[in-house]
């Protein structure tokens, strides 16, 4: 966090975090202010994610509960507000349980290094106008790249565990991941292409302002903004082992994958892993596609910014458990194909489109209106013609009655 | 309607050696069945399921029964001279005289094709400690596969043929029969490598030797 | 006492049985030809999440691929046939519930109906009424639990379940006041059934199978377009209709398969030669039309029940002539079978005589429908092996007995 | 020379080496996704923050998994112990002294050539359209041989991992139910 002078000009919502935290490091001599401000930056991620992640967990349960007919957790405190602490300590006091045979050292390692791993990513996010950890020229490659090791910790858990269940999980993980790592990325460029830049905070900022006066310029709005965030949110379903593609984990077949031999605060440190990679994920989505911190309406921002953030967030949050509660599982070679034939050809027509996109930007009046049915194009023929060589075959039946 | 005299017709006409004789069921069911031999089951039941006529495609249900040794009392009459000039007297003495019992296997043929229904055929093995096998009927009807392995299992007849003849209810290293009429349950089904009293009175009858961990004499 | 030592009891000390293939040798199985590949062998069960039970499969994998599934069962076992043969035959009764104990409405009638073909009794015809209507709940109960147990081996995290399980209480509900028991409900009797179902209890019935009807419509909504259900279920698992009849599969599996067979129709039993319904049949033979099958199945037992329902005349429910307790049939046997909502669940009685059956065998659907699992898994994934268990619709208290 | 250089150039040749020693083939391959990582940390130590952020997300993420799965997939026993060096024979010295002598022989010239001096102040940022405009113009032939190189590459692997024909299809996926039991036709 750059130690930059608060702007006056702005509401006091705005820059109170920045006063709070100026406030905090007037305590501390000079010479300890760059090293005083990483550790708040830290601590402050740490626990508000950690936090979220408490909750979250338990407004998956509400919500699956809910769209399931039933009430959810609701016995521990008001309405189950302290499940998740509940939750935790019935976690820590878990005997941890390791296999025999296991490999010790990678079977320990794997949960923390998976968590460490999902967290690091959060560092780049810019939450709000003036709250980003740090400010990178490469933040969306350093993203990514810290992101890129998260399976092979689930391999580590997989393999480490010597269930064969588990090791089952971890050739999955693998599968999966060269699968979607690819899709993930190249929805990513277009983003990179039209902004000129793989700075998170210039992206935001790109974005900022109103077309006509209503119509943000988020890049979800464009067509292949749309296309585009389509693609990254499918990817980083599979990307975080969520429902429809979570596969490494797929309980009604491999019990519980690569989670099979954890016990205990190992466990939940897989859930907490798991939470976090997805809040990870659905931030860097609402920073690339949905404006990051920026209000859908002028006279919205009244709000400060890092409210919007926090909305844009839940709401991609709150899409990801509804998504788990409606979709069955893929099957490992259908979740290839999908990953192969569909994700990565739209993704890279995707990346032409862009920059058709970002050649045209001087069209202007009804050369703008080409510019829009060209893109729009652009993506539905394709959508239309891939997705019908994925189901082929496939489709609803009529029966017949047997002659009595 | 095929009646059962009807079916043996047929098949006595299409294999003259075979022993086929029917079995009467005394019970309003009225549910004849056929007794055949062993020597020539396999061809009878394939006789059954592919010629048009018969067409019983579908072998619904088998089971064995155990027939135990029957101890019957004959009343035997003899002739003995009487006394001296008389006519000869007759006596009557009862004569015991077992009769084996065997192990029976049951087999309901329906024909899905005509909707015709069921033929129960019946095989029977020689005795029930020697002579236990009878031809597998799963080369004809896979449904047989399982049910002939449970019968095997719980009555011990051997089917020859079956392609995967294992025990299927009760675990491999089982040695007994338990649906035989003399089968005698035995009493340390509960044993469990726990001190408790009588639990491990009966277990160290049985297992000399305490061998399991946590089991200790201390009582 | 006994002697106790097992080995040591008659019929094994006459003759022990040394098979040749005891136990499962992974070395047996053949290596899958075109090389490559270790092979992973798993025990899937008895304690897993998709087996449905304590049921075990032992797979052999060529990475995700099936190359050897063999069913191992007996984990449930208790030798219900050998209780048969210790009570008297009302004192099966109950024992029946244990069955397949989603449907002990149905267990009960198939041992009613055997008894009563034995013993020679008939049965009003307001009990045959009520039978039908019991037999086509429970027909919507199993059918309703099988396809939430399919979708959540699909994968679907919960949701049809909850779906199915709120309907299966209501039905649930019914039985209990009918009855006074949940699931083993021990209903019926020799010759008709044990209480007059009031009007009240009529009238919920008919309440219920007016809104089944829309609850089909949105379960189907959910889930029978759903391409992911699609793309996991169409295509896996063929049976073919000539080895499903020749494995004595029966039940919608068969249907499913295409073959017409429904005992229903083929034997007529009760009054339902009497009642309007169709038996739906599936071209495929997969996974997809196993579920099909049984939705539609469904939709014709709601109209069996309206039909049932308006057509309940009144009189007893319980030939008075019948002697349910210390019934002794003369010596014989008999064979009874009904369409179970798994299949063909028959009993096999041989009388002596006496008050107790001499031999009493249970015909179990879902056993006999295993006969076919390695068939119809080998060459699928691990996955695809854990639907098509789901779709053959097995109970372990059925299978084991 | 820094103290974070010397970490990170431990961290490389530590795991580097260990990777090399190790019996287990997994744990290797974990080692030398280390080594990648302290090489990534190396690049961003010298300021190539474009570089060092690619090489973490192409060789970790990536080829870290072809790795992963090219053990697991070709390894037939899961326990069975290495041999490394079964005997170190004359010839295997003289191999080893040679192949010591011409990385030697390249890299020292090298190093010689360009000493590794400290720089005074933050390297050049390249931006990442420069980084483009320099692949796209003077570097355009490295990339294109890079490409080809890489698809023929490609073509192999598939040719090589193509599924098994129909003739040599194993004998359980013959269309129907393999198993030679009972009746089986297909409906007719």
């Amino acid at each position: 966090m750059t130690t930059t002078s608060v702007p006056s000009s702005e509401s006091w919502l705005e820059v109170a975090p920045l006063q709070a935290r100026d406030a905090l490091l007037g305590l501390l001599p000079e010479s300890l202010h760059w090293i005083a401000s990483s550790v708040l930056a830290i601590a402050v991620l740490v626990g508000a994610f950690g936090l979220m992640f408490a909750y979250l967990t338990l407004a998956e349960r509400k919500l699956l509960g809910r769209i399931q007919n039933r009430p959810g957790p609701n016995r521990t405190g008001w309405a189950g507000l302290l499940q998740p602490f509940a939750d935790a300590v019935k976690a820590l006091t878990k005997e941890d349980i390791v296999p025999r045979d296991a490999d010790k050292v990678l079977h320990a390692l794997a949960p923390v290094s998976l968590v460490a791993l999902s967290l690091i990513g959060l560092a780049v996010i810019p939450f709000g106008r003036h709250l980003v950890a740090i400010e990178l020229d490469a933040a969306v490659l350093y993203f990514f790249a810290a992101g890129a090791a998260t399976e092979l910790s689930i391999f580590m858990a997989g393999w480490a565990s010597r269930n064969k269940y588990s090791l089952l999980a971890a050739m999955r993980a693998l599968a999966q991941l060269i699968s979607y790592e690819v899709p993930l990325l190249l929805s990513v460029v277009p983003v990179v292409l039209v902004a000129g830049t793989l700075s998170t905070t210039a992206i935001v900022a790109a974005q900022g302002g109103w077309a006509a006066g209503f119509w943000p310029h988020w890049h979800v709005l464009t067509p292949w903004g749309f296309s585009a965030f389509c693609l990254f949110m499918i990817a980083a379903l599979a990307e975080s082992n969520r429902s429809p593609f979570d596969l490494p984990e797929a309980e009604s077949e491999l019990i519980a994958g690569h989670l099979t031999e954890y016990s205990g605060f190992k466990y939940a440190l897989f859930f907490m892993a798991e939470y976090f990679g997805m809040a990870a994920l659905s931030a860097m989505a609402v920073t690339l596609f949905l404006g990051g911190w920026q209000a859908p309406l002028g006279w919205l921002e009244v709000l400060p910014s890092y409210v919007w953030f926090a909305a844009k967030l839940l709401a991609l949050l709150a899409g990801f458990i509804w998504i788990r509660a409606t979709f069955p599982r893929l099957r490992i070679d259908q979740l290839t194909r999908l990953a192969w034939k569909f994700l990565v050809p739209m993704a890279l027509l995707n990346l032409a489109n862009a920059a058709f996109w970002s050649l045209t930007a001087g069209w202007s009046g009804p050369l703008q209106a080409v510019r829009w049915a060209v893109s729009l194009a652009a993506v539905v023929v394709p959508f239309l013609l891939l997705s019908r060589s994925l189901f082929s075959g496939l489709g609803p039946r009529v029966y017949r009655y047997a002659p009595s | 309607m095929d009646t059962v005299e009807h079916v043996r017709e047929r098949l006595l006409a299409r294999f003259p050696g075979a022993e086929v004789t029917v079995v009467p069921n005394g019970s309003p069911a009225g549910q004849h069945s056929l007794l055949i031999s062993a020597a020539h089951a396999l061809e009878i039941a394939r006789y059954l399921r592919d010629e048009p006529g018969l067409a019983y495609d579908q072998c619904s249900n088998v089971t064995g029964i155990d027939w135990r040794d029957r101890e019957v009392i004959d009343i035997v009459k003899d002739s003995q001279p009487g006394a001296p000039g008389g006519p000869p007297v007759v006596v009557e003495r009862k004569v015991k005289r077992i009769e084996p019992g065997y192990l029976e296997v049951v087999y309901h043929l329906y024909s899905l094709a005509r909707r015709e229904g069921p033929v129960v055929l019946r095989l029977r093995t020689g005795n029930r400690s020697t002579a236990v096998s009878v031809p597998s009927l799963t080369p004809v009807w896979r449904s047989c596969e399982f049910q002939e392995r449970e019968v095997f299992d719980l009555f011990g007849v051997v089917f020859t043929g079956h392609p995967d003849l294992r025990r299927i209810l009760m675990w491999d290293g089982y040695q007994d029969h338990p649906m035989r009429k003399d089968y005698v349950e035995p009493d340390d089904y509960e044993w469990e490598p726990t001190p408790h009293g009588d639990v491990l009175t009966k277990a160290k009858r049985h297992y000399p030797a305490p061998t399991a961990p946590g089991m200790t004499n201390d009582e | 006492m006994f002697d106790a030592n097992p080995a040591a009891s008659p019929s094994a000390r006459v003759r022990k049985v040394e098979p040749s293939s005891f136990g499962f040798q992974p070395s047996s199985v053949p290596p899958p030809a075109g090389g490559g590949g270790d092979l992973l062998e798993i025990s899937l069960g008895p304690h897993h999440p998709s087996t449905h039970g304590v049921f075990r499969m032992n797979v052999v994998l060529d990475g995700e691929t099936v190359v050897r599934l063999k069913p191992v069962f007996g984990y449930l076992h208790r030798n219900h046939e050998k209780l048969g043969e210790g009570t008297s035959y009302l004192g099966s009764m109950p024992y029946t519930d244990r069955l397949d104990y989603l449907n002990s409405m149905t267990n009960n009638w198939a041992y009613a109906i055997a008894v009563e073909k034995l013993a020679g009794l008939t049965v009003p015809e307001r009990a045959e009424y009520v039978r039908v209507i019991l037999a086509e709940l429970t027909r919507l109960l199993n059918h309703t639990c099988l396809a939430g147990f399919l979708m959540q081996d699909c994968g679907c995290s919960g949701t049809p379940l909850m779906y199915a399980f709120r309907e299966r209480e209501r039905i649930l509900d019914l039985f209990e006041s009918l009855s006074g028991s949940r699931m083993m409900c021990n209903y019926q009797r020799f010759g008709g059934c044990r209480v007059d179902p009031t009007p009240a209890w009529l009238a919920a019935v008919a309440q219920l199978v007016d809104r089944y009807g829309p609850f089909l419509d949105e379960f189907e909504e959910l889930l029978t377009g759903n391409e992911i259900i699609m793309a996991r279920t169409q295509g896996v698992g063929r049976l073919p209709a000539a080895l499903a009849v020749n494995a004595g599969v029966t039940g919608p599996m068969l249907r499913a398969s295409g073959v017409g067979h429904d005992l229903r129709k083929v034997d007529g039993y009760g009054v339902y030669p009497r009642l309007n319904f169709r038996v739906p049949v599936g071209d495929h033979g997969d996974v997809y039309d196993r579920y099909m099958v049984r939705v539609l199945e469904m939709r014709e037992s709601i109209s069996l029940l309206r039909q049932a329902l308006a057509a309940l005349p009144g009189g007893p429910v319980l030939d008075p002539k019948a002697k349910q307790r210390g019934l002794r049939p003369k010596a014989g046997e008999a064979y009874g079978r009904i369409e179970g909502p798994k299949g063909e669940i028959g009993f096999y009685l041989v009388s002596d005589g006496t008050a107790n059956p001499y031999r009493y065998r249970v015909r179990p659907p879902s056993f006999v429908n295993l006969t076919v699992l390695e068939d119809l898994c080998l060459g699928h994934t691990v996955a695809d092996a854990v639907i098509i268990l789901g779709s053959i619709d097995i109970v372990l208290g059925e299978v084991d007995r | 020379m820094s103290l974070a250089f010397l970490a990170l150039a431990l961290v490389c040749v530590v795991t580097a080496s260990a990777a090399m020693i190790s019996r287990n083939l997994i744990h290797s391959a974990l080692l030398l996704v280390l080594t990648w990582i302290g090489l990534a940390g190396l690049y961003l130590w010298a300021g190539a923050d474009f570089v060092g952020f690619s090489q973490a997300i192409v060789y970790v993420g990536g080829v870290s998994m072809v790795v992963l799965f090219a053990v697991l997939l070709t390894r037939r026993q899961r326990d069975e112990p290495l041999v490394l060096i079964p005997e170190a024979g004359v010839g295997r010295v003289v191999a080893g002294l040679a192949a010591t002598f011409w990385v030697a022989a390249l890299l020292v010239p090298a190093m010689v050539v360009a000493p590794l001096v400290q720089r005074a102040g933050p390297g050049p940022t390249l931006t990442v359209k420069r980084i483009g405009e320099l692949l796209a113009g003077p570097h355009l032939v490295a990339v294109l041989v890079v490409g080809v190189i890489l698809t023929v590459s490609l073509i192999g692997a598939l040719y090589l991992a193509a599924p098994v024909t129909a003739e040599d299809q194993p004998e359980w996926d013959n269309g129907g139910t393999g198993r030679d039991r009972g009746n089986q036709e297909e409906p007719s």
